[in-house]
């Protein structure tokens, strides 16, 4: 079995270039912050970045000026209001323009499936009557070979680098994840490399102990990263909760791009690794993230020798 | 008793899902309202979050759509994939409570842009599920407060297509589900009863005359032939509000 | 929560009528031979059988004259051989003719995935070269819109009744399954109606307990049948081994059609119910194919209050 | 040492998955095959199980495609739609194993009927995944025993399509994979190297003649530049077979 583990800072320095097409997912769920912060240190430029909702983490990518284009369905700080952020470079192109490619969360859905199974097009019943379509040729409808009518369909999206967060995975990136699993798996399969950062690195007996629950195979993964609390602000179910405060701090940062110049100088630039960013956020406020346990009924697979 | 508008809001469109099997529901005001139509007149009635979740126990007032709260103590958290291709677009989606910047007056949706889409005044979130939410929900509640900025006679954008141009417009175009049913506002009740399909005033909350929903919508609105009184919240449909879902008052 | 337990009698009694398309699927593992030997017990007619791998639940079924027609992807008794009484009502029309409809696999697989989803067709790159569309006039092609070039596409398929063999349910049918999965969740969502037959009925906190196992939604169940080694000769995971000396013995007998009829009148008509086919099993026999514990690995989704 | 036609052929296979990482494989002989080259040649190689297994670690010889020793254990299983799509036509099968009832001199397949589709004189299994199998995967491998009666002029019907009608009219087509690499009997080995893609005599089993593999095959058949004799199982290789991977000798 070969060992992927890579540091953060090499794990991104090696697959993450200029240029490139990057998705980081997760929804709401195991969004990886611990990437996006380091993409933002080593300064990558003219990313393309993909994701159905890009977050706060997004919003910190494009203010940090990595990002030329953005494909997405839904832009918004969940539960809190807007990326001022990425409005601001929509809207006024500070502190550069933003082409932005947008679909219905489905769309992006079907999206990855269709790049992750090699299919040419993925059909769905959505953007009839919407003018969707108007402003985004890429979204066409086929006609039906049994009844005629027309249905819409979207192209693959092949990503050149995945990122993704989960619970647990061995040293070769067989991967487990819970809790909202989002489209972390289609996303995986359909990109050209895969980084996957989890909170544990377990054993391969732990893996294989359960293999139902194992969503993304160490085949398609490049690196592995060991990477505690590499979601936060963002949760990981069992693991800790959403940092809430900091969804709700970001909002009044982001309103100003000064004020969020300095938040990254702060909390990106200003230290090394996410190690120095928890120790920076302090023990007290993670330890009150962490849930009370809340286990899976035993499930038994049988030995059959 | 008094209460609030956004009670108002909530207590209407909690009694609109009497006899609904499942909701899907988005967080904050819908989702208060469903919870509420749980605890009262629709105890059988399953909440799907977009996020995958369905059958959520929610041990606290969900923070975000994605809340881990929603996951812990669920009968089923899946993929999107699934949440989008089996539950929504495989037609066991009830009724769907939706929401935008601008509607028109056959409930159809923006919630993409203001202004021009290529250089947009306010870039808006987009739309997220909503778009196939409208398509195939069987029915669509829409809920959003009144005003003239938001009842528009032309959207600058659909982004998610309801009575379209009215009539059969809908049918004509296959989308398979019925399209809205229901507008819930601060102010006003409407429905889309007529054949038309054209947007109707049904009932005015207390206190609220017709001539002041009238001013708050950008064209020519429709009177249904009975136009009633919205029945205001019941002490104990206030009660479970206040003192079960949303204790801290955060959408009071 | 409704409580929807019926006895195996009475779900096939109310759900599965003369005429009706019925799919009991499950790929090798949790086959639901209880609930066709119900169906042969009550003497339906006329009915389209629907399953990728038929197996021996279905060469009995088609023995007994149950079927009209069978929509499949392969025909084999899995490590053993043939499936003889398909054969010879295929070759010789005995006991009656039946009608074949067939496709690969992933055909199969993207019938019930297109029919679960509500979409006119699923597109799979699969068929080309093949005499498969050729007898086959539901196999199409569509264009793709990107490049021009033609994909093959198979229409939606929604059997009247989906009879789903899993590990453990509750009351109302939210069910969990694991190990082999093979296309259990897809036929559920296309079905018309579903019974879903479990091993064990589990409170409703057990499933609660982790909700990413939970394969069917009790949303879509009409009925629960509680049928312990409900799919013998077929296994359940973590449950029984596949009783493969009933397979070797099904080759032999099954080459004969005056076997097979005695062998129906023993094990089927001759007996009431799955109990009496247990007991006249043995409970030795079924105590040998009881594997030893494999527990999964712990998994913990956290209390968030 | 003496040895079987049936262990040639497992030994063959395996020394021909040499760099491989993933194959695609069935029981039987094809499983003995893969999991001898895993514990010789290609440490690293993964099993992948069109049951939906991928990394099986079997406790016993397998009786089934789907026995329950290929789960327990395994470093994932996941559903059909999942193990065809993401998996298979997703492109990452590097080899699969395929055999059939007829081949023809570009390696199509025949699975499904001997004799007339509507009223066949033998009824096959039909295609199983071998259809996309024979068109997703990198390259096949096709195991089956040499006969007049399977090497066929012509298919009675065409269920898995190798180089069609040879030369590119395979990519001309738009199939993902390059198609059979290798087809491995029990008297002799076949390539389909030229341009042309036919089917050519590449080695000899010791104690086979080149006349004798002619004689059962139902075309013309080529020779490749240079015909070899295989070389036999090593002691090595029939230890691994016989003691650990078929010790009951079910296969020999």
């Amino acid at each position: 079995m070969t060992d992927k583990r890579l540091s953060m800072r090499d794990a991104i320095a090696r697959y993450v270039q200029d240029g490139m097409s990057v998705a980081i997912e997760g929804f709401t769920a195991c969004i990886c912050f611990a990437a996006g912060h380091e993409i933002i240190r080593q300064r990558r430029r003219n990313l393309t970045l993909i994701r159905m909702t890009p977050d706060l983490i997004y919003d910190q990518m494009i203010a940090a000026g990595v990002a030329r284009r953005l494909i997405f369905s839904y832009l918004g700080n969940p539960g809190v209001g807007s990326l001022n952020a990425i409005r601001r470079a929509v809207e006024q192109g500070i502190p550069q323009p933003l082409e932005l490619e947008e679909y219905s969360h489905y769309g992006m859905v079907g999206r990855y499936i269709a790049g992750a199974s090699r299919l040419p097009f993925f059909p769905l019943r959505s953007y009839a009557g919407s003018d969707m379509p108007r402003v985004n040729p890429l979204i066409r409808t086929v006609e039906d070979p049994y009844s005629g009518a027309p249905i819409a369909v979207v192209p693959p999206l092949n990503p050149d680098v995945a990122i993704i967060h989960a619970q647990r995975a061995d040293v070769s990136g067989n991967t487990q994840l819970w809790g909202l699993i989002g489209s972390q798996k289609e996303v995986a399969f359909a990109a050209r490399r895969r980084i996957v950062v989890v909170e544990e690195i377990v054993d391969e007996a732990v893996i294989r102990s359960d293999p139902n629950r194992t969503i993304i195979p160490g085949l398609i993964v490049d690196a592995v990263v060991h990477e505690p609390f590499g979601a936060h602000p963002s949760y990981a179910q069992g693991y800790y909760d959403r940092d809430n405060q900091f969804y709700l701090e970001w909002d009044r940062i982001s309103r100003d791009h000064q004020q969020v110049v300095a938040w990254l100088e702060e909390w990106v630039y200003g230290v090394p690794d996410r190690a120095a960013y928890l120790e920076k956020l302090g023990a007290e406020r993670l330890a009150r993230l962490k849930p009370a346990p809340a286990p899976a009924a035993p499930v038994d697979y049988g030995a059959y020798q | 008793m008094s209460y609030t508008a956004a009670e108002m809001m909530i207590v209407a469109a909690a009694r609109a899902l009497a006899g609904a099997r499942t909701v899907f529901v988005g967080v904050g005001l819908p989702n208060i309202a469903c919870n509420l139509a749980r605890r009262t007149i629709a105890p059988d009635l399953e909440l799907i979050y977009e996020a995958g979740v369905y059958g959520a126990r929610p041990a606290r007032l969900p923070l975000s759509i994605g809340d881990p709260t929603l996951v812990t103590g669920a009968t089923a958290v899946m993929s999107q994939a699934d949440l989008f291709g089996l539950y929504l677009q495989g037609g066991l989606v009830d009724v769907a409570l939706l929401g935008g910047a601008q509607i028109d007056r056959f409930g159809n949706l923006n919630t993409t842009v203001i202004g021009d889409y290529a250089h947009p005044k306010v870039r808006l979130p987009g739309s997220g599920g909503a778009c196939e939410i409208a398509a195939n929900a069987r029915r669509t509640f829409i809920i959003m407060r009144l005003t003239r900025r938001a009842f528009v006679e032309r959207l600058d954008f659909i982004t998610s297509p309801g009575h379209l141009d009215g009539g059969d417009s809908r049918q004509r175009l296959g989308l398979p589900g019925a399209g809205p049913d229901l507008v819930v506002t601060d102010m006003a009740l409407f429905d889309f009863a007529s054949p038309d399909r054209e947007m109707q005033l049904i009932a005015a909350h207390p206190g609220v005359t017709i001539e002041q929903v009238r001013e708050a919508v950008g064209w020519n609105l429709r009177l249904a032939d009975h136009v009633t009184e919205t029945p205001p919240p019941t002490p104990d449909e206030l009660r479970v509000v206040r003192e079960e879902l949303d204790p801290e008052g955060i959408y009071r």
